[in-house]
């Protein structure tokens, strides 16, 4: 469960990013949030996963208090929240298989699972011949899947997506989004953060709009 | 415990991380290697002029000239009371005969001038050798002056100002020494801590992408404490290699060569344990220059 | 103008990313490259501004044959060729504004000149009061519209862009279209790459249809 | 040209460059300013070293001694003689009055053995300086053998064996001075080039950006080659600052407590002439090591 109740984060340089936004996502839920370009979509999930501290407010995940937690405490809380990044963030000079296999190996899991695991999961986005290439060799949709397998592989208790589905056409992205659905079926919270409107009116699920650092609309 | 556990995990991500900037890491590992290398030629050096200047040292001596006309037993009564001294190695006698043939040894060649001296005009004396101690403390002045003092003595030299000279240029080449020797230290530190620095920095991307999926900094941390233990023993281990070579092929045919007239001392490879302790030396400089890096970069950076 | 005669393009590692396209963009024209993820949108982008060189086949571009350009010459014909990166490719150690006075600083004009123009350039875009940031501390969105304030900024004879829209929300869309329907107007050749069949759909261009590397139809 | 009006372009894109990549930059120029400060202070013990030697060998002299009751027209002759050797720099009569109170003055201290030599058993002499050229090639003892001939002249004395040993010890010195010397050169070299890299290993996606927006080769490279050049003249600047402190705050005091002792020539600080030199040598040498990692990096990345 996600909870924030009046946050606001100002960046040092710059004007407010977000501004007394308070908002509850349930356990098992699968929620947009939407808004235009500068809204402050990226900047709410960099909150929820602990890349920046807001500014004010308070702000509870999975019944941790995330702005009283202690640094050592963080890796652990982040290994139940898988994220795909808006600019990817993929290490290019480790494989595709070692990037998926990354959030694995942070937990220590043994090599013949971890290999077990991953193989699956990158059957799953579609990207199991590209197993041993670089990420520079791959396009741009390529990427984002790798990411989107590598938020997804250790099966975490919530996912944060960032413009998941930006770089992919019309097929993947409705792939993508089964993805989604389906692990959030199995009990996973699903966050997603896009701008595409015609994505959003497809399902109809929860919408979080924001504007300006601020929410307009909840439904 | 997860860090044992995965031990196998941290030794390819170190292997990884060098093959991925392996370019960094020869010429981390070389330039390592040529400091170490310098430092280790300037040992030598350093060394030897000690060593030299140890010989000398060894030949200061002080002579003891007897009256005329001394008997036997009131020499070996002033010998007696000579080794009492704490500060006298030892005492030996030169009679009248033994001092006109040392004087003959030392003229050798100029014999022309030696044609009036006679058995008579040279006086008999006692060589005392003094320990490297007195020497050091430059007191050894004094002590010729409290010999002067005995029964039976006529007169004392030591190679006055020579041996106050001999003390205060082994206290400069040993401050000269140890300045410079910690300098050059001061600057393998300074450039292996900066070589590391670049290899943590050149993979910040990766920390924090690792930060992001959860691994805990002591993860993130351990295969660069590993890359930095590993270059620096290589590093060290090409420096006693090279030094090997330069042993080899420069100082011990010079020494062959030269050997007596500047160094007393053999000019021996490092022992064996020596280079344990080097390299034992150089793996806690490069986990600690990584311990350092990693903490600049790693642990105060959440 | 740009054409292309029998061009095929094999990644050193991979199969074939494109195989016997021959193609011909008329001077002035605006054509949409399209296709599913990993179709060889992009490949065919770099082809066009040189970044990769085609495996076999010729590619003329303003009456050069690439293909046999000498390397010193290739500057001088990329300073006529404005691109948009499908990953922006910004400089996050200098302002948005030195980014985008980029492509004017190279061809040597004074500084006075470059302040007006890239001024203006951002005010196109809706930047122009993020001039002295970092692009670290733009949004998605923001990051892409300086890229594409890069690529207009010089006025090139042609304009490639790669997934232009692909982190904008619709309003930001739609007026970076009309951005670059301005300049095609203006008598430059547009190439934009998308998957985005809504916005194929919206303006009725010359769309061009890879699939596996191949066109499959021209219209 | 495009180049000389943009010059303040390339000067702003420079500063920026050194300013994004503060710390590696200022690494980069202590990391020279330690390599050269060690050139230096070994350039100075070099010197010094030198300087002892080259005092030693102007003592080096031939001892000609002559035969009892030569005239002294003979020893003119035999004056005039000598002087028309090429390798003889100049030749001193000491008479057997001479002699003696030379011998007398060499002895000093020891008065007792004097008591018993009286004029007569010294022969007079010449001293017969060389030039330092017989002392360099060790042709001493040829020349001492050749003066053996001389009517007048009984024996010749010329230190047989130190003579050779002063040589050999000079060309050794040399040789260590040369060898060490090019050696942390050589190690300065790899440094200074190892850390341009670096410096534009860090910046490669700016490279591929520019290439990217048609900037030309060398519109590229130039703020590189200008970092690479102010990188190593501030380094180099910084190590003659440092060395003005050693000299001033340690060689200087050590000179004065112990000058004569262990130098003839004065320590002096660098000329005006040498920094200039230094600073023209290091701003080449900037450029050179920019220019080449530029060429692996930026040339040939088309
Ligand atoms: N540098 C490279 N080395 C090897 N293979 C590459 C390289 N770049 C691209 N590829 C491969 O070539 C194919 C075409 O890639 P390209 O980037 O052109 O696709 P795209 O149509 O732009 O896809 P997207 O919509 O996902 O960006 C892909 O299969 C990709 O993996
Ligand atoms: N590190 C930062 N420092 C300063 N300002 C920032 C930083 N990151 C984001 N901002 C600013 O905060 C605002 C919100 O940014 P955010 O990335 O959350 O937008 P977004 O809704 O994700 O937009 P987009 O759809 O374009 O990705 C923007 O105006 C942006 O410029
Ligand atoms: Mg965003
Ligand atoms: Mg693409």
């Amino acid at each position: 469960m996600i909870q924030l109740f009046h946050v606001y984060k100002h960046y040092l340089k710059g004007s407010a990013a977000l501004e007394d936004i308070s908002l509850q996502v349930e356990k098992g839920e699968f929620a947009f949030i939407t808004g235009p370009s500068g809204a402050g979509k990226s900047t709410l999930l960099k909150l929820m996963f602990l890349a920046e501290m807001p500014t004010k407010g308070q702000i509870i995940i999975n019944g941790y208090n995330i702005t009283r937690l202690k640094r050592s405490a963080v890796p652990f809380l982040r290994r139940n929240i898988g994220v795909v990044f808006q600019d990817f963030k993929l290490l290019y000079d480790r494989t595709v298989f070692d990037n998926v296999a990354l959030s694995l190996s942070v937990i220590g899991m043994p090599k013949k699972e971890i290999k077990k695991k991953v193989w699956e999961m990158l059957k799953l986005v579609g990207l199991q011949h590209k197993l041993n290439f670089s990420p520079l060799r791959l396009s741009g949709g390529e990427q984002q899947r790798v990411s989107i397998a590598r938020a997804l592989v250790n099966e975490p208790a919530i996912l944060l997506a960032d413009e998941p589905t930006g770089n992919l056409d019309q097929d993947l992205t409705l792939d993508v989004m089964k993805l989604f659905e389906d692990v959030n079926i199995k009990g996973t919270t699903v966050v997603v953060a896009t701008h595409d409107k015609s994505l959003i009116s497809r399902y109809s699920r929860r919408v979080i709009t924001l504007e300006h650092g601020r929410i307009m609309e909840k439904q | 415990m997860l860090i044992i556990k995965r031990i196998s995990y941290f030794m390819t991500t170190m292997a990884k991380g060098i093959a991925s900037n392996l370019y960094l890491n020869v010429v981390t590992i070389i330039t390592i290697a040529v400091a170490f290398l310098i430092l280790n030629i300037f040992f030598v050096i350093y060394r030897n002029v000690n060593a030299v200047l140890e010989g000398w040292q060894g030949r200061i001596k002080i002579i003891a000239y007897l009256q005329d006309g001394v008997s036997s037993q009131q020499v070996s009564a002033i010998e007696g009371q000579l080794k009492k001294y704490g500060n006298i190695k030892g005492v030996r006698f030169y009679s009248k005969q033994d001092a006109l043939s040392e004087f003959r040894r030392e003229l050798k060649g100029q014999a022309a001038i030696l044609s009036g001296v006679s058995q008579n005009i040279l006086p008999a004396y006692l060589v005392v050798m003094v320990r490297d101690r007195v020497i050091r403390n430059g007191t050894v002045g004094k002590l010729a002056d409290s010999l002067r003092g005995i029964q039976g003595i006529a007169d004392v030299q030591y190679g006055q100002g020579v041996t106050e000279r001999f003390s205060e240029m082994l206290v400069m080449v040993k401050m000269l020494g140890i300045g410079i020797g910690g300098f050059i230290l001061f600057a393998i530190l300074i450039i292996v801590s900066n070589t590391i620095r670049m290899s943590i920095f050149s993979r910040k991307d990766e920390i924090e992408i690792l930060k992001l999926v959860g691994a805990t900094n002591m993860f993130i941390e351990l295969p660069f404490l590993l890359e930095g233990v590993t270059q620096v023993l290589c590093g060290t281990g090409l420096s006693i290699a090279l030094l090997y070579l330069v042993y080899r092929f420069f100082l011990y045919r010079l020494h062959h060569a030269f050997g007596s007239l500047i160094v007393n001392a053999h000019i021996v490879f490092l022992s064996g344990g020596t280079i344990g302790t080097i390299l034992v030396a150089a793996a806690m400089l490069g986990f600690v220059g990584a311990f350092v890096s990693a903490g600049k970069f790693i642990r105060h950076n959440d």
